[in-house]
C-alpha cells in the first residue's frame, strides 16, 4: 500500500518556523509508523530526527503523536491507523529541538520530584529479601510497568497549559511506591502530591489512559492517591 | 512550553477520545453556566437596588437570541451536573471505574441521559419563545 | 518483618487549600443536582421567562421554602462556579504573582456578588416601586 | 569548543551494568554517568525472563548446580573461576536488588518466586530446577528502572545523551573519553582517573534481531581501535523464539510455563534433539534443531518458521504427558488466566504486531540474533585484559554484554546476562573506584579529542558515493546469511570478503544532515562503522575456529574438538583493517569437559 507521511519538521540551525514536509511512502499494513520513519530517513532524508531504541515498545524513546494522538511508533502498525494519510508531529507541551524531538528535561525533573525510589533503610536480619505476599505485591503492579515514554504527560490538558502540573507520569511513579508494602515513605510523597502543582491538578481528562501504550491504568492510579491523601488510608 | 498555543492546539487538535471531549465540555458548560449566574445573580438583586432595570433584563431575556441562549444553558446544566455526579462518584467511591470501558461508556450515557433530560425542555422553550414572539402556537396553546 | 495480607496503611497528610477545594467541587456538586436542576426545570422551562416579573418574584419570595432553596443555591452553585472559574484561570497564569491576584481579584469578585445576591435575597423585591 | 570535565570514574553506559557499577562507584569516587540513550532506555529493560541465583526459595538448589549448569551451558568454553564466583555473587546480587526496592513476583509465603528456565537443573536428578527470580516478564525493565531509582536517590551525575566517540589512553592508562552531546553537537572530554565500558551488545549487525537499534557495538569497536583486543566474538547466540519477520523476543519463559514447540506436520520436535529436558534445553540446541526442521522442509506450511504454543489445553497435555508437577507435588495444570498473568507483555507483543492470541493460537516463531557472549576481555573484577597473559590495561573497566568475563562461554543460558550485569557491573563499580583512590588523574594527550574529529570529518566530507543505508541492509544480509545458526568455510569466507568491501565502501558514505543539533544521522552512521568493525572481526574469528561448539555451529565441523579448540579467540583489528588473532586458554577449576547432552 502507498501511505503519504506528513512529517512536522523543524531544525533550529535553519528554519525560524516549523513546517511539514510529505514523503509518499510504498510500505506493508503490517509495517509499523517507526519503520517508514526509518526507511525516509536512511533512504530519503537523512535530516529527519526523531529517537527509538528498542522497536517493539518496551524502551520508551519514540513517543510522539501519529494523526493526532500519542502513541509509541513502534507500537502502531500502519493498518491499525485506518488511513493512508498520516500525520507525524512531536509530543505536545515539550519543547521542540528538533523534528520529533522534544526536550524531556522538564518531564524527568517532574519525576524526580516524587521522591521515585523505595525508602526503607532496615534490613531483614538474615540478610536476605523482604517478605510480601503476592497480594501486596499484586496492590502496586500496574503502575510498575511504566517505561517513562511521556505519552501520558503530554497529552493531558492540564500539562499543555500548565507544565508546572507534575503530570500523570510522575504520579504512577510516585503510586508504585505509596502503594508497595515494603515503603515507608507515602506520607511524604503524599505531600509532595497534595500541592497546587501535584494530584488536584488532574481533570480527569482520561487522555493519558487512553495514551499510555503500557496499558497502566492511569486516572485510576491517580484517583487512588487522591483517595489516599484524604482519607489518610493506603489501602 | 506551556503556552495558550499549545493549549488550544491540544484542546482542539489532539484526537483524544470520550474522556477530552467529556472534560471540554464539562469545562466550557461549566463557564458558560457561572458566566450566566453571575449576570442572573445581578439581574435578580435589580428586584431589590432597580426593579425598573429589572424589567428591562427582563424583557431582553424574552427575546429570541436570549431563549436560545437560555436552551443552551439548559443543556449545559444538564451535561454539567450528570457529568459532574458521574466523575465525583468514580473519584470519590469508586477510582476502579476509571477504566478505558467505563469511561468510555458512562461517558457516552452521560451524554445521552443529558440530552434526554434536555430535549423535552428544549422543545417546550421553542414553543415558548415561538407562542410568546411571534404567535406561533406550536401546541398546547 | 512477616508476609501478611493486610494491606491498609494509615498516613497523615495536612489538607491544603487545594484539597479543601477539590473537596468542595465534589461534595458542593452533588448538592447542586436538585438545587439547580428544581432550579433551572421550573423556572426557565415550567415558568419560562415570559411569564416572569416582578409580582412573580415577590411571590416566589414570600415563601420561606423557596428563599432557603434560593439562598442555598446562591451559597453553593456561585462558590462553586467560581472556584471553577479559578481552577480554570489558574491553568493559565503561571506566575506565583499573578495567580495571588487572581485569587484575591476572584475572591473579591465572589464576595461582592454574594453580597449584592444575599442582599437582594433578605430585602426581597423592593416595595416602593410600585407594582402593576 | 571542546569542553572538559574532570571525573574518578566514569561509567559508559546506563543500562543494567552501568548503573550497578555506578551505584558502587559513586560510593567513594566522583562518578559520573554518560549513556547515548536515556538510561531508562537502555536494552536491559527489554530483558524478560528473569535473572537466575540459587535461592532455593521453591526447591533445594545451590550456587554450585548453578555453576555447573553455566559450565555446561557455555560448552566448557567458561573461565569457571570467573562462573564459580559469579553464581556465588549471584544469590547476594538478588537480594541486594530486592533490598533496591526491585518489585520480584513473590511466592505464597512472601518471597521472591522463581521459575524454570532453559538449561538450569537439579544437577541429581538432571531435572529443571526453579532458579530464575523474576517479576512477571518484565525483569529487566524492573531491574533497569530499580537502578536507575536508586541512582536518582544516591544524586548520581548524569550525562544523558552524550555518546561516546573515543576512549582516550595515556601512558598505557585509561585516562577517559570523548563525548558529543547530541542535543548540541559539543565535543566533550571527560577526564578520568577509570573509565568503565558497560555498552551492551552489537545484535543489529543481523538482519533478524530481538536487539535496539542502539545495539550497535560502540564499546567493543572503540576498544578494537585502541588497540584492545575483542575475546570470542565468533560466540553469537540466536535465542530460538523470535517473533517471525520482526525478531522480537518470546521469552524461554513461556516455556518455563509450559509452551511447547511445534513443526509443521505438528510433532514436538525436541524430544528428537533433547529428550531428557526438550523445550527447555539450552538456546543453542534449541535454534539449530529449528533451523533443521525448517532446513527439512518441516517449517510451518513449509516456510521458514515454527510454532510455539503456549495454549493452555497444549500445556496442559503435554505437561500429563511429562508428569509435570507444582512445588506441592499436585500435578501441574494451567488455566489461560494464569498463563496471561506470567506473560502480560508477551501476550501484548503477539497481539500488537502479530494479531495473535497466545492462549487461543500458537506463536509463529524463528530464531533471532540474540546476545553477544564475546566482547571486551575482563577478569572477573571487570578488568579490562589485554593480552593472553591476563595483562590488565590500568583504569580500564568493563561490564555487561559489551564484556567478556567469560562467564557464558560458546553460549549464554538463560537468565545469566542479568546476573553477569549485577554481579560484574557491581565489581567493575568497586574496582574502579578502589582503582581512582590510589592513582593519580592521567596525564591528558595533546589534542585528544582529535580522533574523534577526524573520523566525523570523514563522515561529513565523504564521496558520498555510497549510500550508509544500503550498506547496513548488505552487511545484515550477509552476517544472517552466513554469520548465522549454521556456519561453513565458504560462507564465512564469502563473509569477511564482504565485509571488508563493505568497510571499503563506508570510506565513501557522506551524511547529508551538516548540522549539530541532534544529528541523528550522522551518529546512526558512525555507529554502522563500530558494526562494520565488530562483524569483521566476528567473521574472522568464525572462520577460523574449526570446531562446532554452543552457538558457533560449524556444518564442516560439526563436532566440539577440545584438542585443539579449548581455548579463547583474541583478535585484535589492526589500522590496515586486517585482523590478528591470539588464542589463550580456558580456565578450568573443578569441571573437566564432558560431552553436552540434555
Ligand atoms: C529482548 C531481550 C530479552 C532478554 N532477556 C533476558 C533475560 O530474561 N535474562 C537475562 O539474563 N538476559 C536477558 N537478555 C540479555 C540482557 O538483557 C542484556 O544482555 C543486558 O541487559 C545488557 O545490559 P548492559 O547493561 O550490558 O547493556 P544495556 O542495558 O543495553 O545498556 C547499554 C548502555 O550503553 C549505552 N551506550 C551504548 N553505546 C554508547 C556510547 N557509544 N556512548 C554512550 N553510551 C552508550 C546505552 O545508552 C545504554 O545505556 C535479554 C536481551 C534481550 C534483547
Ligand atoms: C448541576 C450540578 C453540578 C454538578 C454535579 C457539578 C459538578 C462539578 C464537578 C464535580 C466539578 C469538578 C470537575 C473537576 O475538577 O474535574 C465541576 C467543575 C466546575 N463546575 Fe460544576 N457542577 C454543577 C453545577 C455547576 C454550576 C451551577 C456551575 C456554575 C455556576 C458550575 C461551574 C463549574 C465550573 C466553572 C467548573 C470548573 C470546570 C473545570 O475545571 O474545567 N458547576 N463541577
Ligand atoms: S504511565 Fe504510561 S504513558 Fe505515562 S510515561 Fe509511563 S508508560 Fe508512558
Ligand atoms: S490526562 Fe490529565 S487531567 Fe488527569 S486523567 Fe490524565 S492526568
Ligand atoms: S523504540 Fe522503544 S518504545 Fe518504541
Amino acid at each position: 500500500m502507498e501511505v503519504r507521511m506528513r512529517i512536522f519538521r523543524f531544525n533550529p540551525e535553519k528554519d525560524r518556523k516549523p513546517h511539514y514536509d510529505v514523503f509518499t511512502v510504498e510500505a506493508q499494513p503490517t509495517d509499523r509508523v517507526l519503520d517508514v520513519l526509518e526507511w525516509i530517513r536512511g533512504d530519503v532524508d537523512g535530516t529527519l530526527a526523531f529517537r527509538r531504541s528498542c522497536a517493539h515498545g518496551v524502551c520508551g524513546s519514540d513517543a510522539m503523536r501519529i494523526n493526532g494522538r500519542n502513541y509509541l511508533a513502534c507500537k502502531v502498525l500502519l493498518r491499525d491507523l485506518g488511513t493512508t494519510e498520516i500525520t507525524v508531529e512531536p509530543l505536545l507541551g515539550l519543547p521542540v529541538i528538533k523534528d520529533l524531538i522534544v526536550d524531556m528535561g522538564p518531564f524527568f525533573e517532574h519525576y524526580k520530584t516524587v521522591m521515585p525510589y523505595l525508602v526503607n533503610d532496615e534490613l531483614p536480619a538474615d540478610g536476605k529479601e523482604r517478605l510480601q505476599s503476592p497480594e501486596q505485591r499484586e496492590r502496586f503492579d500496574d503502575t510498575t510497568k511504566c517505561i517513562l515514554c511521556a505519552a501520558c504527560t503530554t497529552s493531558c490538558p492540564s500539562f499543555w497549559s500548565n507544565g508546572q502540573y507534575v503530570g500523570p507520569a510522575a504520579i504512577v511513579n510516585a503510586h508504585r511506591f505509596i502503594f508497595d508494602s515494603r515503603d515507608q515513605a507515602a506520607v511524604e510523597r503524599l505531600e509532595i502530591l497534595n500541592d497546587q502543582f501535584g494530584v488536584w491538578r488532574c481533570r480527569t481528562a482520561f487522555n493519558c489512559t487512553e495514551a499510555c501504550p503500557r496499558e497502566i491504568k492511569i486516572t485510576q492510579a491517580i484517583a487512588e492517591v487522591k483517595r489516599a491523601i484524604q482519607t489518610g488510608r493506603v489501602e | 512550553m506551556s503556552t495558550l498555543k499549545t493549549t488550544l492546539t491540544g484542546y482542539a487538535g489532539y484526537r483524544g477520545r470520550e474522556g477530552h471531549w467529556a472534560f471540554l465540555l464539562h469545562r466550557i458548560t461549566g463557564l458558560g453556566v457561572v458566566l450566566f449566574l453571575t449576570i442572573h445573580i445581578v439581574d435578580i438583586a435589580f428586584v431589590y437596588f432597580q426593579p425598573a432595570l429589572f424589567l428591562d433584563a427582563l424583557a431582553l431575556y424574552q427575546t429570541t437570541l436570549f431563549g436560545i441562549g437560555e436552551i443552551a444553558l439548559i443543556f449545559c446544566v444538564f451535561f454539567h451536573g450528570v457529568n459532574g455526579l458521574r466523575i465525583a462518584y468514580f473519584d470519590m467511591f469508586k477510582p476502579g471505574l476509571w477504566s478505558i470501558e467505563m469511561q468510555r461508556k458512562t461517558t457516552r450515557t452521560t451524554l445521552i441521559i443529558a440530552i434526554i433530560l434536555w430535549l423535552p425542555a428544549a422543545v417546550w422553550m421553542v414553543r415558548n419563545i415561538l407562542l410568546h414572539n411571534y404567535g406561533i402556537v406550536l401546541f398546547g396553546g | 518483618m512477616a508476609a501478611t495480607t493486610e494491606t491498609v496503611r494509615r498516613v497523615k497528610v495536612k489538607p491544603n487549600y487545594e484539597m479543601i477545594a477539590w473537596k468542595w467541587m465534589r461534595y458542593s456538586a452533588f448538592a447542586l443536582i436538585p438545587l439547580v436542576w428544581i432550579h433551572a426545570i421550573l423556572q426557565d422551562v415550567v415558568v419560562g421567562v415570559h411569564a416572569m416579573d416582578l409580582g412573580y418574584v415577590a411571590e416566589r419570595w414570600a415563601s420561606l421554602f423557596w428563599r432557603v432553596f434560593d439562598a442555598l443555591l446562591l451559597g453553593f452553585a456561585f462558590a462553586h462556579g467560581v472556584n471553577g472559574l479559578r481552577q480554570v484561570l489558574n491553568d493559565f497564569i503561571h506566575g506565583e504573582k499573578g495567580r495571588k491576584i487572581l485569587n484575591w481579584s476572584l475572591f473579591i469578585f465572589w464576595l461582592a456578588i454574594f453580597l449584592i445576591g444575599a442582599i437582594a435575597l433578605i430585602g426581597g423585591v423592593n416595595q416602593q416601586f410600585p407594582l402593576e | 569548543m571542546t569542553q572538559t570535565h574532570v571525573f574518578d570514574v566514569v561509567i559508559v553506559g546506563g543500562g543494567g551494568a552501568g548503573l550497578m557499577a555506578a551505584l558502587n562507584a559513586s560510593r567513594s569516587a566522583k562518578t559520573a554517568v554518560l549513556s547515548k540513550l536515556y538510561p531508562t532506555r537502555s536494552h536491559t529493560g527489554a530483558a524478560q525472563g528473569g535473572i537466575g541465583a540459587a535461592l532455593g526459595n521453591l526447591e533445594e538448589d545451590h550456587w554450585e548446580w548453578h555453576a555447573f549448569d553455566t559450565v555446561k551451558g557455555s560448552d566448557y568454553l567458561g573461565d569457571q573461576d570467573a562462573i564459580e564466583f559469579m553464581c556465588r555473587e549471584a544469590v547476594q546480587a538478588v537480594y541486594d536488588l530486592e533490598h533496591f526496592g526491585l518489585p520480584f513476583s513473590r511466592t505464597a509465603d512472601g518471597r521472591i518466586a522463581q521459575r524454570p528456565f532453559g538449561g538450569h537443573t537439579n544437577n541429581l536428578t538432571k531435572k529443571p530446577v526453579r532458579r530464575s527470580c523474576y517479576a512477571a516478564d518484565r525483569t529487566g525493565h524492573m531491574i533497569l528502572q530499580t537502578l536507575y531509582q536508586q541512582c536518582i536517590k544516591n544524586g548520581i551525575n548524569f550525562y544523558d545523551e552524550f555518546q561516546v566517540l573515543d576512549l582516550i589512553l595515556s601512558d598505557g592508562k585509561a585516562a577517559g573519553v570523548v563525548a558529543v552531546e547530541l542535543a548540541t553537537g559539543e565535543l566533550h572530554v571527560f577526564h578520568s582517573k577509570a573509565v568503565v565500558f558497560a555498552t551492551g551488545g552489537h545484535g543489529r549487525m543481523w538482519e533478524i534481531t530481538s536487539n535496539a537499534y542502539a545495539y550497535t557495538g560502540d564499546g567493543v569497536a572503540i576498544t578494537l581501535r585502541n588497540g584492545i583486543p575483542a575475546e570470542d566474538m565468533e560466540f553469537f547466540q540466536f535465542h530460538p523464539t523470535g517473533i517471525y519477520k520482526l525478531g522480537i523476543l518470546i521469552t524461554e519463559a513461556v516455556r518455563g510455563e509450559g509452551g511447547i514447540l511445534f513443526n509443521g506436520k505438528g510433532e514436538r520436535f525436541m524430544e528428537r534433539y533433547a529428550p531428557t529436558i526438550k523445550d527447555l534445553a539450552s538456546r543453542d540446541v534449541i535454534s539449530r534443531a529449528i533451523y533443521l526442521e525448517i532446513k527439512e522442509g518441516r517449517g510451518i506450511n513449509g516456510k521458514d518458521y515454527v510454532y510455539l504454543d503456549v495454549r493452555p489445553e497444549t500445556v496442559n497435555k503435554y505437561a500429563e504427558l511429562d508428569g509435570r508437577t507444582r512445588p506441592d507435588g499436585t500435578p501441574y495444570r494451567v488455566t489461560a488466566e494464569e498463563i496471561l498473568s506470567k506473560i502480560p507483555d508477551i501476550t501484548d507483543f503477539c497481539r500488537t504486531y502479530l494479531g495473535v492470541d497466545p492462549v487461543k493460537d500458537p506463536m509463529p516463531i524463528q530464531p533471532t540474533a540474540h546476545y553477544a557472549m564475546g566482547g571486551i576481555p575482563t577478569n572477573k573484577y571487570g578488568e579490562v585484559v589485554v593480552d593472553d597473559q591476563g595483562t590488565v590495561l590500568p583504569g580500564l573497566y568493563a561490564a555487561g554484554e559489551c564484556a567478556c568475563v567469560s562467564v557464558h562461554g560458546a553460549n549464554r543460558l538463560g537468565t545469566n546476562s542479568l546476573v553477569d550485569l549485577v554481579v560484574f557491573g557491581k565489581y567493575a563499580g568497586i574496582k574502579a573506584a578502589e582503582y581512582a583512590k590510589g592513582a593519580d588523574l592521567p596525564r591528558l594527550p595533546a589534542d585528544p579529542d582529535a580522533g574523534v574529529r577526524r573520523q566525523l570529518d570523514n563522515l561529513l566530507n565523504g564521496s558520498g558515493r555510497e549510500r550508509a543505508a544500503q550498506i547496513g541492509r548488505e552487511l545484515r544480509k550477509v552476517m544472517m546469511d552466513d554469520v548465522g545458526v549454521f556456519r561453513t568455510e565458504e560462507g564465512l569466507k564469502q563473509a569477511v570478503e564482504k565485509v571488508r568491501e563493505l568497510r571499503e565502501r563506508y570510506k565513501q558514505v557522506r551524511v547529508s544532515d551538516g548540522g549539530k543539533i541532534f544529528n541523528t544521522e550522522l551518529l546512526n552512521t558512525w555507529e554502522l562503522g563500530c558494526l562494520l568493525d565488530a562483524a569483521l572481526v566476528t567473521a574472522v574469528s568464525a572462520l577460523e575456529r574449526k570446531e562446532s561448539r554452543g552457538a558457533h555451529a560449524r556444518e564442516d565441523y560439526p563436532r566440539r574438538d577440545d584438542e585443539n579448540w579449548l581455548k579463547h579467540t583474541l583478535a585484535w583489528l589492526n589500522e590496515d583493517g586486517s585482523v590478528r588473532l591470539g588464542y589463550k586458554p580456558v580456565v578450568i577449576t573443578q569441571y573437566a569437559p564432558k560431552e553436552r547432552v540434555y
